[in-house]
């Protein structure tokens, strides 16, 4: 199977274990991803931080590209980059005008038949099923499952999972044998954009996080964005300063967990890439009895 | 020869300033079968009526148009006036020239003729009017109390104490309602119970009151002075003449792990049971979704152990039927619990409650005999965070409206919370201190003077649990918003308070309106606040609004007095403006032929069949026949009628027939 | 040849509507005098051919007002009232009379400004819409009496 | 048909019933109704595709003298208006045996109505091809063209009511037309005349036609007046799924409600 | 509801914000959820709440310092005060709004010049290549920001990890990547 896919700027660069870990993944589930051909930037914070216009064109231009090559389901990975798509989306499709006008501005159309995929999603609606026959090693640790701010809210336009305490990242983990803390700081920012210009901030409101994580006895933190990556993972050393203490729980993309579950390599998933080394304890199998918990968690 | 005469009334300027009142009653003047025609500065002033009613008698006046305000305003007044001068009141009919004529248009010829076609289509009406007598229909004076809380047996007692017989009705095993849960109240602190358990015995033992407990209205016929109640009892599954009450079966019962409704879930009661230890009456019944019998079919030990044999498993719920002239709905409200707010931990956390958990906690006969100890582990919380506004004033989460009493009892628990744990210190995040009531103020004051409530202006944004501590994330808005973060060993919901859950069923069943949010609506905001739009049916308590005690009582002696004045009176005069069913000469007797689909659309059941026999008593035809005294007047059957057989009095075909030519023949 | 002053016939309940049209009054809300107001117990009482009658007579549009859903002084009429005008609605609409010259509307008896809004904007649509010729047309043909 | 013959016979001749409806040979190759009351007339009875009348007008015009036992020779669309009459208490079943004739004509014995009822709930009820792409052919139009359209039929009409005296569901004692005061329908047939009738004839039948076109039948210049009742049968059928001759409890559907009643035109 | 339709022209900030994003500054009622959540609101010189009520008070000296505060700077649109304001005042868009207003009316406060030069920084990149070219993007902003010695201790490791490409990526049709910013952002001002 074919799925159209955006992998953005970040997992081109910074993050490009997370964009292999993601392809990796996908073909052991026979799902070949199809980049959005000469894909642009989405413009991230700094194109609505400056300029509302531009922030819709930017995304927009992809959305249409992708359009035009005939997919329905785009696999977006980085968070950022999701939220940019489905707030295009979103306003585009309730405001005519305003779809007229960036139509105009990209000199191209875009319908808006794009169904745009974060990564948890497109796990969800392509892998999970399938999942369980595939696993090889059970990913028996206490993780928490760190959403931030960009795959729940606002939470009206995505319509994905609820705004706080969010479940679907903890389902799928517990599927693959991970026992997934109730944690405080599943939704906190980490920072995000500020990572380069305001560097405290990030290693403060990063540092909450990493800190609640550790407290809770989370052997590792699951994330979806190579934002809230890098700012828990390479900024880590800012972080163990504001802390005052070092903590070393590393940081894996939750398409990282789920490969090494189903005996992809250390080596094709990246972890050499991570700032925080990432030498999880080796565990007997001992399979928890985690689906039973998995039943009680309703998500809305 | 019709001969109407028209009065043209100034209201002072109020009419005058923008119709040319005398040029309307000359050219009013003209139309047939109008007699006289004037104008007059006060037509509502004595001199004005006696005018009219000289007139009456003078010319000889078969119908009267009195073109002045709103009918709504003094349509009685006029037609009291021509009552008096000798001519049928229903032949005195008003022209609205004020409210829909001179006070929405400008002064000039548009207005004028306006109200020149105004009075024409009435005076086309008034030709065709027929002069009607009040209906008259008797008051059964017996009054139906629906819900036995505060308000419910504040209405009882002032009614039954008129010497009036009232029937209540509760839906719980036990009458109280809310406020048999609260530990003090406001302003006074004194003892909740204390003031409402002697009540809750003079309801049981007043001779006037009948009370139906575990009991629920079924359904409502008729109108006010007669109105027939369906009541279902629901099986208690026990024999209350043998029960002595004694309590052995309630200690007996394995059931024992089923949460307790009347204390919120705090503490655990048994299958059968008696709601509290004052329950009124203090009588157990079983509850079947829980006791062993009923679900496996064995057990049976209350049976067993009862002295008196007084266990019915196989008694089924029961339906009576009463007559009543009025009722009073006191159902009361509820609050929103605590687990709506997703940033507050969807209710996950035990020590995070909602007040009237507090209440229970903080009560004598509480889960923890008033000690104030936390849920999770017993533990008395020595820092403790009440939010006010939890849900209320809140559109996105809650209910925009303010909840108005959570203000005050926040306070109360600030108070009791530091007279029963010295050493604690007790947070209040508030967003404005509404304490608009006597002596109100001066007690959230003594909260935060006397005993050091630390009230911190600002929304809670998020809590959540760390170490066994609840983090609760606010801001102080009077500290340049900056961020408080509280290590709370409890928090307190001051939950929004909401309709109670059966409201719209019951507004539906008995014909009463409601607002957007469920609760019962008031005949108008100002002036008949009591009142519902359905004749003689009343409202007492929180289940218009939320409200507190006193205002409660207050209202709930304001239905009384409105049922007593019902029942003053042998009789009710009622407008006579009613549908009626025509009959003709025979062989057709009537035009009706009896399809009977003008029945199911009556509000009223008034609709009923109408057998036509021969003298030898055979039967002719059937036909519909309108029971006057329960017909209310709407006409709805009377657009449905095929072959127009049916005819509202004072609306007649001809009637508005009529009006709509004069009103369009001339515009 | 001055401007066409539309004639429109409001048929309005007397609880709910009568009586927000007397706030509009007390709140001295001014509104257009081409309206005037014909009053009912109900809506429920309201029959279709009022409307044609009204039409037949020479009004170029037509407002029906009552009360809000659930605030039906006698509980329902106002709800049966609903189900007729959506049938007969349909019957107009499919009979080519022009249903956008009657005006359904809930108008409570707190929602005085709403009622001079109704009223406005009612009048003028009817005064887009010009003159109701077609109507008028048909009424005239009183001669043409068909024999057979 | 025989079988027919043979049941009418038996009927009558142990005095079941006083009368039969049913059809007859008529002139030029027609079928018209008969009333057979005696089993030796019984041969006149017949029954095939030209039988198409609705019999069920001729039931309650014994109404007034209900002493009288009629059995009918009753087709769908007859069996449809029994229902309806009988959900509008306008027959006594106690006087009226019902034989049914199914499509493929063979005889139907009914004990009762709640029989009829059962029957006719296993029939498939939707409009045929046919009606629908006449009314489409109709919305379809503009609003003036309708308006057009109308008038020219209606200008035709003379006011024989032949429409109404063939209708079963017309049984009104006293016509809204024979109304004077007011005078609800003008008289003459002249445009608002013929526009007025067939707009209370559409609107007392809507939801209660039960669509046998015998109006259209009757009609001596075939004006298609039945898509009138046929298309807020449609629409009634459509926004509150009741459709006429059905059941013999539920409420009319213009003489109840649902508080969610969907509708887009009021403000 | 009300047949009140005549438009009052508002031209305070609080009604361009209305008139631009639809977000009613007068519809906060001051609870405070906002800056109680906002995870900067300890960095912003005025927190959520405060700039919308300085947007209430329709006193132009407060519109000048909202317009010349860090605040907008630091706001992340992480949503979490929308997420949570019992008003659902959209707070997101109306920052978005006010930092095109502070940058059209060359407001931007000079402590938060990194931030705007970072975002400025990152759009040259992406105007030029269509692609986020992050060496190029670290580099050009520490000189931009003159801020050389920070952060250049991870790069090295960076490269080690080879987390930052030499070349930047480049698309095909840069063109109309180009044109999308002549017709939107460098339409108002062209960043040098």
């Amino acid at each position: 199977m074919k799925l159209g896919f955006y992998p953005g700027c970040s997992l081109e660069g910074m993050s490009r274990e997370y964009s292999d870990s993601v392809v990796a993944l996908a073909k052991r589930f026979d799902i070949e991803l199809v980049q959005i051909p000469d894909w642009n930037c989405c413009g991230a914070t700094a194109a609505h931080n400056l300029n509302k216009e531009l922030s819709l064109s930017l995304p927009a231009r992809n959305l249409a590209l992708a359009e035009k090559e005939g997919f329905t389901d785009v696999v977006v990975p980085c968070a950022a980059c999701y939220s940019r798509f489905s707030t295009t989306h979103h306003e585009l499709m309730h405001n005519h005008d305003l779809r007229h006008k960036i139509n105009e501005v990209m000199e191209m159309e875009y319908k808006g038949t794009i169904n745009t995929l974060n990564v948890i999603q497109f796990i969800d609606k392509y892998i999970i099923d399938k999942i369980e026959e595939k696993i090889v090693k059970k990913f028996n640790y206490k993780a928490a499952c760190y959403y931030g701010c960009l795959l729940v809210r606002p939470n009206n336009i995505l319509g994905f999972d609820r705004a706080e305490d969010p479940q679907t990242m903890d389902v799928v983990m517990r599927k693959i044998g991970a026992d997934s803390i109730d944690w405080a700081f599943k939704t906190e920012c980490c920072g995000a954009g500020l990572s380069v210009s305001a560097t405290n901030t990030v290693a403060r409101l990063s540092g909450k996080i990493v800190d609640d994580a550790e407290h809770r006895g989370a052997e590792v933190i699951i994330v979806a964005c190579p934002m809230c990556h890098s700012n828990l993972d390479m900024r880590r050393s800012e972080i163990n300063k504001y802390l005052g203490k070092k903590v070393t729980t590393p940081i894996l993309y939750i398409t990282q967990a789920l490969g090494l579950a189903v005996g992809i390599s250390e080596k094709e998933l990246g972890f050499k890439r991570h700032f925080v080394p990432v030498n999880l304890p080796i565990k007997a199998e001992t399979i928890q009895k985690e689906e039973v918990k998995t039943k009680k968690v309703e998500v809305e | 020869m019709a001969r109407i005469g028209v009065f043209i009334c100034h209201c002072g300027e109020n009419i005058s300033a923008t119709v040319d009142c005398a040029k309307v009653a000359e050219v009013t003047a003209n139309i047939p079968g109008v007699a006289v025609s004037v104008d007059y500065k006060y037509m509502c002033s004595d001199p004005g009526q006696n005018m009219i009613k000289e007139y009456i008698e003078k010319e000889k006046l078969t119908g009267v148009v009195v073109a002045a305000c709103s009918p709504r305003m003094h349509e009685p007044t006029f037609r009291r006036a021509c009552g008096e001068a000798g001519l049928n009141p229903f032949l005195c009919e008003m022209a609205n020239l004020r409210e829909h004529c001179s006070w929405v248009h400008d002064k000039n010829e548009a207005t004028t003729n306006k109200a020149i076609d105004i009075v024409r289509t009435l005076v086309e009406k008034v030709k065709r009017n027929e002069p009607l007598m009040p209906i008259k229909v008797p008051v059964t004076k017996t009054a139906l109390v629906i819900g036995g809380g505060v308000a419910g047996i504040q209405s009882a007692l002032d009614i039954a104490n008129c010497g009036h017989k009232v029937i209540m009705v509760e839906k719980d095993p036990s009458i109280g309602g809310h406020m048999s849960q609260l530990s003090e109240t406001f302003p006074t602190l004194d003892c909740s119970q204390c003031i409402l358990t002697p009540r809750m015995v003079e309801v049981a033992q007043h001779p006037n009151i009948t009370l139906y407990t575990y009991a629920e209205v079924e359904s409502l016929d008729g109108f006010i002075g007669n109105f027939k109640v369906k009541i279902r009892k629901k099986a208690k599954s026990l024999d209350e003449k043998l029960c002595t009450g004694c309590g052995l079966c309630t200690t007996k019962c394995p059931a024992k792990k089923i949460p307790s409704e009347f204390d919120q879930g705090l503490s655990n009661r048994t299958a059968i049971y008696v709601p509290f230890p004052q329950a009124v009456p203090n009588k157990p019944v079983i509850d079947k979704e829980h006791c062993t019998y009923y679900i496996k079919g064995k057990c049976k030990v209350c049976e067993i152990v009862c002295p008196t044999k007084a266990i019915r498993f196989d008694q089924e719920d029961e339906i009576i039927e009463v007559e009543v002239g009025a009722l009073v709905l006191a159902t009361g409200f509820d609050i929103k619990r605590a687990n709506f707010f997703p940033e507050y931990g969807y209710g996950k956390y035990k020590d995070l409650i909602d007040g009237l958990q507090f209440e229970r906690i903080a009560s004598a006969s509480g889960p923890t005999l008033g000690e104030i100890r936390r849920p999770s582990d017993g533990q008395i919380p020595k820092k403790i965070v009440f939010l006010a506004c939890a849900g209320s004033r809140d559109p996105a989460k809650g209910i925009e409206y303010c909840s108005k009493i959570c203000c005050m009892y926040t306070a109360k628990h600030a108070i009791l919370y530091k007279h029963k744990v010295h050493d604690g210190t007790a947070y209040i995040f508030y967003m404005d201190i509404r304490a608009a009531g006597k002596n109100y103020d001066e007690f959230t004051r003594r909260a935060i003077e006397e005993d050091g409530a630390k009230y911190i202006r600002g929304r809670v944004s998020r809590i959540y649990e760390r170490d066994g501590k609840l983090i609760v994330v606010g801001a102080d808005t009077l500290m340049n918003a900056k961020t408080v973060e509280i290590e709370a060993d409890m928090v307190v919901l001051a939950t929004a308070g909401v309709a109670s859950p059966g409201a719209e069923e019951l507004a539906q069943k008995l014909h009463v309106s409601y607002d957007q949010h469920k609760f019962f609506a008031e005949a108008h905001p100002k002036l008949r606040p009591v009142e519902t739009n359905t004749a003689g049916i009343f409202l007492a308590g929180a289940c218009q609004n939320v409200k507190d005690i006193p205002e409660s009582v207050a209202q709930a002696s304001g239905a009384a007095v409105k049922v007593c004045g019902l029942f003053s009176n042998d009789e009710l005069t009622r407008d006579p403006s009613v549908a009626v069913v025509n009959r003709t000469a025979p062989p057709l007797f009537s035009t009706c032929v009896g399809c009977f689909l003008c029945q199911s659309v009556c509000p009223y059941q008034a609709i009923e069949k109408e057998e036509i026999k021969s003298r030898d008593g055979k039967i002719l035809k059937t036909v519909a026949f309108i029971n006057p005294s329960v017909c209310q007047g709407c006409g709805t059957c009377v657009a449905l009628c095929r072959s127009k057989s049916i005819d509202i009095l004072g609306y007649t075909h001809k009637q508005v027939y009529a009006e709509v030519d004069a009103l369009l023949n001339t515009l | 040849m001055n401007e066409f002053e539309p004639k429109v016939v409001a048929f309005v309940c007397n609880w709910c509507t009568y009586a927000g049209a007397d706030l509009t009054g007390t709140s001295r809300i001014k509104y257009a005098p081409n309206v005037k107001i014909i009053r009912f117990p109900c809506t429920g009482r309201i029959d279709f051919m009022l409307i044609l009658k009204a039409f037949a007579k020479g009004a170029d549009g037509i407002i029906i007002s009552g009360c809000h859903p659930n605030d039906c002084h006698y509980t329902s009429g106002n709800f049966h009232a609903k189900r007729r005008w959506m049938v007969f609605r349909t019957m107009l609409d499919f009979l080519g009379v022009d249903v956008n010259r009657i005006t359904f509307s809930w108008v409570s008896a707190a929602e005085g400004a709403r009622w001079a809004e109704i009223v406005n904007t009612t009048v003028d649509g009817i005064r887009m819409l010009g003159p109701y010729d077609n109507y008028r047309k048909m009424v005239n043909q009183e001669t043409e009496v068909n024999n057979g | 048909m025989d079988k027919l013959r043979q049941k009418a016979k038996e009927l009558l001749s142990n005095n079941e019933v006083q009368i039969v409806v049913g059809y007859e040979e008529g002139t030029a190759g027609k079928a018209r109704p008969a009333f057979i009351s005696s089993p030796d007339q019984a041969d006149a009875l017949i029954y095939d595709e030209r039988c198409i009348h609705n019999l069920a007008v001729y039931l309650t015009q014994h109404k007034l003298s209900g002493n009288t036992k009629i059995a009918i020779i009753a087709s769908f669309p007859v069996m449809k208006s029994i229902i309806t009459l009988a959900s509008e208490k306008q027959l006594d079943e106690n006087f009226i045996k019902v034989i049914g004739i199914s499509k493929d004509n063979n005889i139907i014995e009914f004990k009762d109505f709640a029989d009829i009822e059962r029957y006719i709930n296993q029939q498939d009820l939707t409009f045929t091809p046919e009606e629908l792409a006449l009314i489409e052919k109709i919305d379809a139009m503009s609003m003036e063209e309708r308006w057009e359209y109308w008038q020219n039929e209606f200008s035709r009409c003379f006011k024989c009511y032949a429409c109404r005296s063939a209708c079963p569901m017309c049984y009104c004692t006293l016509c809204i037309t024979d109304f004077n005061q007011p005078q609800w329908v003008s008289v003459p047939s002249h445009k608002q005349g013929n526009f007025e009738w067939h707009i209370n004839r559409a609107m007392h039948l809507a939801g209660r036609c039960i669509g046998c076109d015998e109006c259209s039948r009757a009609c001596p210049l075939d004006l298609p007046i039945n898509l009138l009742t046929k298309k807020l049968s449609m629409d009634i059928q459509k926004q509150f799924g009741y459709s006429a001759g059905q059941s013999l409890t539920e409420p009319y559907a213009l003489s109840t409600y649902k508080p969610d009643d969907k509708e887009t035109f009021i403000r | 509801m009300s047949g009140n339709h005549n438009h009052v022209i508002d031209n305070s900030l609080a009604g361009k914000v209305k008139e631009q994003t639809g977000v009613s500054a007068a519809q906060c009622y001051q609870c405070g959820k906002c800056s109680a959540g906002c995870p900067v609101s300890e960095d912003m010189d005025y927190p959520p709440s405060l700039i919308m009520r300085m947007l209430q008070t329709g006193d132009p000296a407060d519109e000048e310092m909202i317009l010349r505060s860090t605040s907008i700077w630091y706001c992340l649109t992480c949503e979490m005060c929308i997420a949570r304001c019992p008003m659902e005042v959209d707070i997101p868009p109306m920052m978005d709004y006010l930092r095109n207003e502070s940058i059209k009316q060359d407001k931007a406060n000079p402590s938060s010049k990194n931030i705007i030069r970072f975002h400025k920084a990152f759009l040259d990149s992406i105007r030029e290549t269509g692609r986020l070219y992050e060496l190029g993007l670290t580099l050009d902003f520490k000189v931009r920001s003159m801020k050389l010695m920070q952060d250049m201790s991870i790069v090295p490791t960076m490269l080690a990890k080879n987390k930052l490409n030499f070349l930047p990526e480049m698309i095909k049709n840069r063109r109309n990547v180009k044109q999308i910013f002549q017709k939107t952002i460098d339409k108002k001002e062209g960043s040098k």
